[in-house]
Parts: structure tokens; C-alpha cells; sequence
């Protein structure tokens, strides 16, 4: 759909984790999931401090460890070895939930498969027969953390929109999501549906309503940009 | 930045309002948060609920806040402590409310408001009055009692040591309500033995990681309402 | 009722919970009540280790300090001063109170105001309208604590009988008492009622009937007595 | 005298019957107990019922113990970690059953089994295909389901240290599942890396307290589930 040159079109992955970075604000708790969503740490602009959870028993976690000092029992949801911050604590997994499903978590970022206008999220099945499920915990997640933000491609690597009327995949939470930073644009969900709050460098409004399933609407700072 | 360090007390509990339901930590006199209670007798806040397992001694502490008429009602287990004399007198002239919960009922109601949990089952009270208009189920051929979640507008607490991430560890039995207070309250007041620099508390023996706690005020040497009591004082 | 001699017959208050530090099997986890069940720990028999629970958030509660030791953050559920002996654990109070309803607690040893012949249990409350209510960890304990062990005299001071056909106090658990040692008898609760295991010295089956509230059967145990 | 000590292997798991629900420590490879999973393929019971947050990686710890095909029933939350090739292969030919849930809820279930709480209503799964079936209820506005607390006969859990009453505690991530997996279950069975004295361990730093615990075998060098794969090994 978008052609041969897709890869030079909006923003890189790196520049979507540096984008989402920006709306992480000092002083709070974050969940990162697998991904895209993981590199958003190294990008928080400076003076600000950002203690971050990982679900399986561990916040304050620092960045990846230098080889030689990788400890198989310090790792990340996503299993891989990290460190942990001055500050940090380890806690068993009913605590760690309990930080999510009691709503002590800020921001968590994840990944995604759909997301519909009404902030519906689908990111952990596709539905098909011969899949095997494996929801780990996104639905705690998005049921518990105050804010979710996506980030994830405007379009599949077939080229179908992500950004959706109404989930065809099974659902991970309905009405959850809050804001989306895809290659294209950053999207946020309100009572009237998508809105788009930004453009990545050289996008046009057109060109990211061709690749939504869906009406989009340009939010006001948005148009006080193009109208500026 | 994350520094949860207040100045002074007036300033830890300046914004208790009116009407506010707060969770005051303490088995009796270990972990009670004295110095922050007497703060809030201090700022003066009104109607309040108030949580804890007991309803205070003598004429300090938690006593003293009832004795202020500060308090609306109870939540608590055993309001009958020896040298309890306060809360009696207000009960039986009908000036304050009880809501009697069982200890342990009590301790998982906390845990589950600050878990997200709004509601589980329990065997206890199930035959008694304390079971009287809560809805029964059976669960495998035993009856069980449905139970709320807990949470507060504020709870203040006591420990040890503290860090400015709002780490905490306790002393003892002096632990007890904290742990669970300070996840059931949008908003955690800490008055801590020693506020120590991030790190240098081990992250395996933090009992309270800071994410449930909001403000952290150091009191060297805390009294003891034993002591207090034995001197006969009272607040203010 | 039993005259001016009545604290010169059958067990005395250290008498009963010495017989009771008998059953404490070796290597149990026990929760004692205030008042004469706490005596039952100065009891235990040589050999037999028993790990004691306070409720308040102490395994391997140890015995009182001396004087210039006590700490008043080191209590029991009675808010005495205490110790914790090698292997002594501290937690918070849904962790203490998930080890009782968890049935992880072995044995429990309680006063009564009245116990039934079902196996009911009051004492929390007389129920009279003027009295404050107060419960603490009584309910969660005959509800979550496998063994149910009463300490009691057999009668009020007034001399009414405290074992009884139905209670007439508000009850504090259903079914929930195993055994129960007074100052006259050891009295299993069975699907047939009272039944007495022991006679205190020098009492008589009559002489228990007659302070009981109902009727009173004879166990195995104690007819291979009399008959042997 | 309480002495958990366990002296082999074998005898730690020799009593694990066919049919046994079986709660396995560890998230990936930090905290599983690989030592007392290859005991139990050794020891060969069948159609367990495993709860594991995973199902296994490689041909080693718990994959091979699905391999050799003593696992009926999983009861997990991410059946597809990188390098698990047995489980799956396994469930599209329908030669074991799974229960999928969400891990907080997994968490929740085991913590409550433990707790005595028979089951609880969380946000978690409402309104997407895990939450079919099951019961809805509304609390202040907002849609819960029932979940039922989870307990088993058999515990297997890793921990760093522990003493002869069966005090635990734990190294970093490897904490994960073991401390309320320890009081769901029946018998609790523990590899550590080192048996102290009791006494050693401070009262206010214990992790998993003893009545949790059941038996304990030291294993001073656990094997390292990513090492094993990387050497291309199985189990048996």
C-alpha cells in the first residue's frame, strides 16, 4: 500500500519510542511492554525521573546489564536480564499486581495488533483456530494502569489498518486506551472517536485517513499548527 | 524528581478534610503514628472515619482525636482496649459510629481496596450478627460471607526507616496495618525513625516499595503512648 | 452453686492449662487466646517444639522479657510485651491473618463465655444492649484454624453452666469447637454432643452433669477407666 | 522438633500422586526449581494438573516434564515463550488441555487459595473472550468477574536461603510465583542454595515464614535453565 519506500515514510521505531518519551512526566511509575514500548526509557528527556515496574516482581528497574554481570534470576517481563536502580524493590508476583490492579501504575506502554475509536485494545490473539493463546499480563494491564499508551505501525506489514471502526481480534480491554503513537501520526482517543494530535514530519492529514479504518479528526492543536 | 521528604508536620497534614475517611496504622500503641495524629488533632479536620484496630488509650493519640470530636465513625475490630475510655463514653451517648469487623476480615478488606479488589469471600463472622444483611454464597458445600474492598482518603502510618523513593521497613510488630494502609490510601503520610538516602535500604527487605507512599516526615524519637498514659498527659 | 470451698475442687486455672499443653502435638503451629489459654505455652511437655502465632504479625512468638528488655513494638495479640525466639518471622496483618484463614494455624486455644453441644462457640459478646461490641481476631480464628481448643471454667461466677444445649450469647463461630477443658472436665465435642474424656481428681460424672446445661455423655476413653 | 530437612531428591517428591495438581515456582527460568522438576520426571507421576506462569523452555525442567508426558492440564498465562516448542506442538494436537489466565488473575487465585479466600471479583479479562462463561458483577459502575481462588497438593519453588523451619528467602526476580504458591499448596516443596541454621536469617527480612513451608533440600550449584538449552540438553 504504501510502497517501496515505506521505511523512509514518518517516523522510525526509535523516533515513535523518543516521541512517546516526551509524554512520560517526572515523578512517575511506568510499565513498558515488549517491543517498541521497552526503548521508550532510554529516551525520557533528562531531570526527569521515572521509576519503572516490571510485572514480574521487580521496581526501580534499570537498563540491560553489562554481559559479565547478567544474573538470570534479574530480568524483565519480557525475560530479559536487567538491573536494578538505586531505590528499587523486589516484591512476589500478588504484590506486583496488586501495584497494577490497584491502579498505583501512571503510565503503561504496549504494543498492539488493533485499537478501535472507542479505545477498545486487541493486542494478544489473533483469533485463529490454530494459535496458541498467551495473554501474560495485558489484561491486567490495561485494566488497572491509569493511562495506556499504544505504540505500534499505522498499518500491518499487509498494509491494514490498525487503527479500526471495531476490533476483529479478541479483545485485551474495552475503552481503554488513551493515546497511540504510530509511524504516522500521534492519536488520541476521545468521546468523538480518533483524534489526531500530531504529524510525523512530512505526513499529511490524507495520507494517514487513507491508511485508518475509520474517520479521523483533527485535534485542536493540530489545527492551531497547520492554522499557525 | 522523587523526593517525598515534608518539612513539618503541619505540612505533612494540611490537606485532611473534612468528612475524609483515614487509616491510622498501629496494633495499639506498636506503630501507632503518634506524632501525625497529634497533627491532625493540630489541623482540626471534622467527621472523619477513621480505621484502625482499635479506638486508642488514655488521653493521647488516637483517643485524644476522638476525645477532640474529630471522629464520626469507627471501622475497627476491638474498641476496647484496656484504658480505653474515651470511644466507650461517645458510643454508648450515641456521639460516634461503630462499624465492628472482624480482625482478619478487617486486614483483607484493606488489602483488597489497595489491590483492586472490590469485593472477595470469607468463611469468618458466617453464623454470627457481623454476618447479619451481607450476602451469603456457598462454595463447595461451606458458606462464606461477601465482603467490600477497603480504601481511604488518607492513611498515616509509621516506620522505621524511609527513604525518599518512600521505601519503607518497620519494627517488629509495630508493622502490622502499614503495609496494607498504605496501598488502600490515594494518599500515604509516613512519619519515619530515620529518612535515609535512595539505595541504601536492600531492595530485597523493603517491605513497602515507595510507589504507596506520598509523603514521608522524620521523627527521630517518636513518644510512646505508653509513656505518655504513665505520665498522665494528654493532647493537646 | 458449688459453695464456699469451690476453688479447692477439681483443676485449678494452671492445672487446666497445663492438662491442655498435652494435646499440643510436637512441631504444630499454635495461636493462644488471652487469659488462661496463653498459660498453656509455659506448659508443653519437654521435647515437643510448637512454634506460637500472634496475630498481630509474629511466628516464633518467645516469652515475656525482663524488664529493661521490653520493647513496646514487640507485643502479642494481647498487647503484652513479648519475645521472638530463633526463626521468629514478622509480617503484616493480611499476611498473619491469611495464615488463619488459610488453615495453615494448627491449633488454636480460646476462652468461652458459653460453648454448645454442637460444637458452637460465644465469646465475644453478652449482647446486652449497653455493652461495646468488640471482636478483634476471635471470628477469623474458629473459622480458619483446624483444631478448636476452649479453656473455661466449667461454670459463671454466678455459677450458671457455660456449656450448654444452645447458646444464648451471640455466637462468634458455628460447629467450630473440638475440645474443651474446664476446671471439672476434659468434654469432647462429638455428632452425639458433650462427651467426657477425663475427670478432674475427685469429681464425679453426676457432679459435671449437674453444673451442665444439658446432657452429658461418656467417652470410651473415660468407661475404660472407670471399668478398669 | 521441626526439621524440614529433606535429604535426596527422590524422597523429596517421592509421595507426588498421578492426578496431583502441581504449582511450579518460577517465571521463565528465574526461580524454577529445575533440580525438583527433573525429580519428578523421575519419579514419573502422571496427569498432573502443572500451574506455571509458562509452560517451559527447550527439552529441560518443566518442557521436558510436558515432553515426557506427564502434564494433562496447564494452567497458565503465556504459553509461548521464545524457545518453547513442546507445549505447543502438544496443544495443536490436542494431547494436553489448557487453562489460560491473565497473570495478575493467576497471581490473585494462588494468593487467595492461600488466604482462604474461596474466590474475589477483579476488572481484569471483562468484556474480552477470557471472561466468557464466568460471573459478572457490578461494583460502583464499573463490571467485575468472579475468580475463583486456586490451591494445590503440591508446591515446587526455589529459594536462595533457608533455615531447618522452613524460612525462605529469595534472590531478585527468581521471588516471582514461590511465596504464594508456598501457601496455596498442601505440601510445599523447596530446592534452596543453601540450609542455615535457624536463627540465621533476620525475623523482619523472612520472605516465605516456615508454615508455609514443608520440606527442603539444598541443592548449592541449581543448574541454569538457559545454560542446559544452550548446551542443547534434555531430561531425562
Amino acid at each position: 500500500m504504501s510502497g517501496a519506500n515505506k521505511q523512509n515514510i514518518g517516523w522510525s521505531r526509535e523516533e515513535m519510542a523518543k516521541r512517546t518519551a516526551l509524554d512520560i512526566p517526572d515523578g512517575c511509575y511506568v510499565n513498558l511492554g515488549i517491543g517498541i514500548p521497552e526503548m521508550v526509557a532510554q529516551h525520557v528527556p533528562d531531570g526527569r525521573e521515572v521509576i519503572y515496574h516490571t510485572e514480574n516482581g521487580l521496581l526501580g528497574m534499570g537498563p540491560a546489564p553489562a554481559e559479565d554481570e547478567i544474573d538470570p534470576e534479574l530480568i524483565n517481563a519480557g525475560k530479559k536480564a536487567v538491573t536494578a536502580n538505586p531505590g528499587a524493590s523486589f516484591f512476589h508476583h500478588a504484590d506486583s499486581f496488586a501495584m497494577i490492579r490497584g491502579e498505583h501504575i501512571d503510565v503503561c506502554v504496549l504494543g498492539a495488533m488493533q485499537v478501535s475509536e472507542q479505545g477498545d485494545l486487541a493486542n494478544w490473539s489473533t483469533g485463529e483456530p490454530d494459535a496458541i493463546p498467551a495473554v501474560g499480563g495485558a489484561m491486567d494491564l490495561v485494566a488497572g494502569v491509569k493511562t495506556i499508551y499504544i505504540i505500534t505501525r499505522h498499518c500491518t506489514k499487509e498494509g491494514e489498518p490498525k487503527l479500526v471502526e471495531s476490533c476483529s481480534y479478541p479483545l485485551t480491554g474495552k475503552a481503554v486506551v488513551n493515546r497511540i503513537y504510530t509511524d504516522l501520526a500521534v492519536i488520541n482517543i476521545t468521546p468523538g472517536g480518533f483524534e489526531i494530535a500530531e504529524l510525523a514530519p512530512g505526513i499529511s492529514f490524507d495520507y494517514v485517513q487513507q491508511r485508518t479504518g475509520c474517520r479521523l479528526r483533527v485535534g485542536p492543536q493540530l489545527t492551531a499548527a497547520v492554522s499557525g | 524528581m522523587i523526593d517525598q521528604h515534608i518539612a513539618s508536620l503541619n505540612a505533612a497534614a494540611a490537606d485532611i478534610f473534612d468528612g475524609a475517611t483515614v487509616m491510622i496504622g498501629g496494633f495499639g500503641e506498636a506503630g501507632s503514628p503518634i506524632e501525625l495524629i497529634h497533627a491532625l488533632i493540630d489541623q482540626g479536620a471534622r467527621n472523619l472515619t477513621v480505621v484502625n484496630n482499635n479506638t486508642g488509650s488514655g488521653h493521647v493519640g488516637l483517643a485524644a482525636l476522638i476525645e477532640n470530636g474529630q471522629v464520626g465513625k469507627m471501622i475497627c475490630s476491638y474498641p476496647r482496649t484496656v484504658g480505653s475510655k474515651v470511644f466507650p463514653d461517645l458510643y454508648r451517648s450515641g456521639k460516634i459510629e461503630l462499624e465492628l469487623v472482624p480482625q482478619g476480615t478487617l486486614a483483607e478488606r484493606i488489602r483488597a481496596g489497595g489491590a483492586g479488589i472490590p469485593a472477595f469471600y470469607t468463611a469468618t463472622s458466617v453464623n454470627t450478627p457481623l454476618a447479619e444483611g451481607k450476602e451469603l454464597r456457598n462454595f463447595a458445600g461451606r458458606n462464606y460471607v461477601m465482603e467490600y474492598g477497603l480504601r481511604a482518603d488518607f492513611a498515616l502510618i509509621k516506620s522505621e526507616c524511609a527513604d525518599r523513593h518512600g521505601n519503607l521497613i518497620y519494627n517488629k510488630t509495630a508493622r502490622n496495618f502499614a503495609p496494607i494502609m498504605a496501598m488502600a490510601a490515594e494518599t500515604t503520610i509516613v512519619q519515619t525513625g530515620a529518612l535515609l538516602e535512595v539505595g541504601s535500604i536492600d531492595p530485597e527487605v523493603i517491605v513497602t516499595p515507595g510507589i504507596f507512599v506520598n509523603r514521608i516526615i522524620e521523627i527521630a524519637n517518636p513518644a510512646q503512648e505508653s509513656q505518655l498514659i504513665a505520665e498522665g498527659r494528654s493532647y493537646p
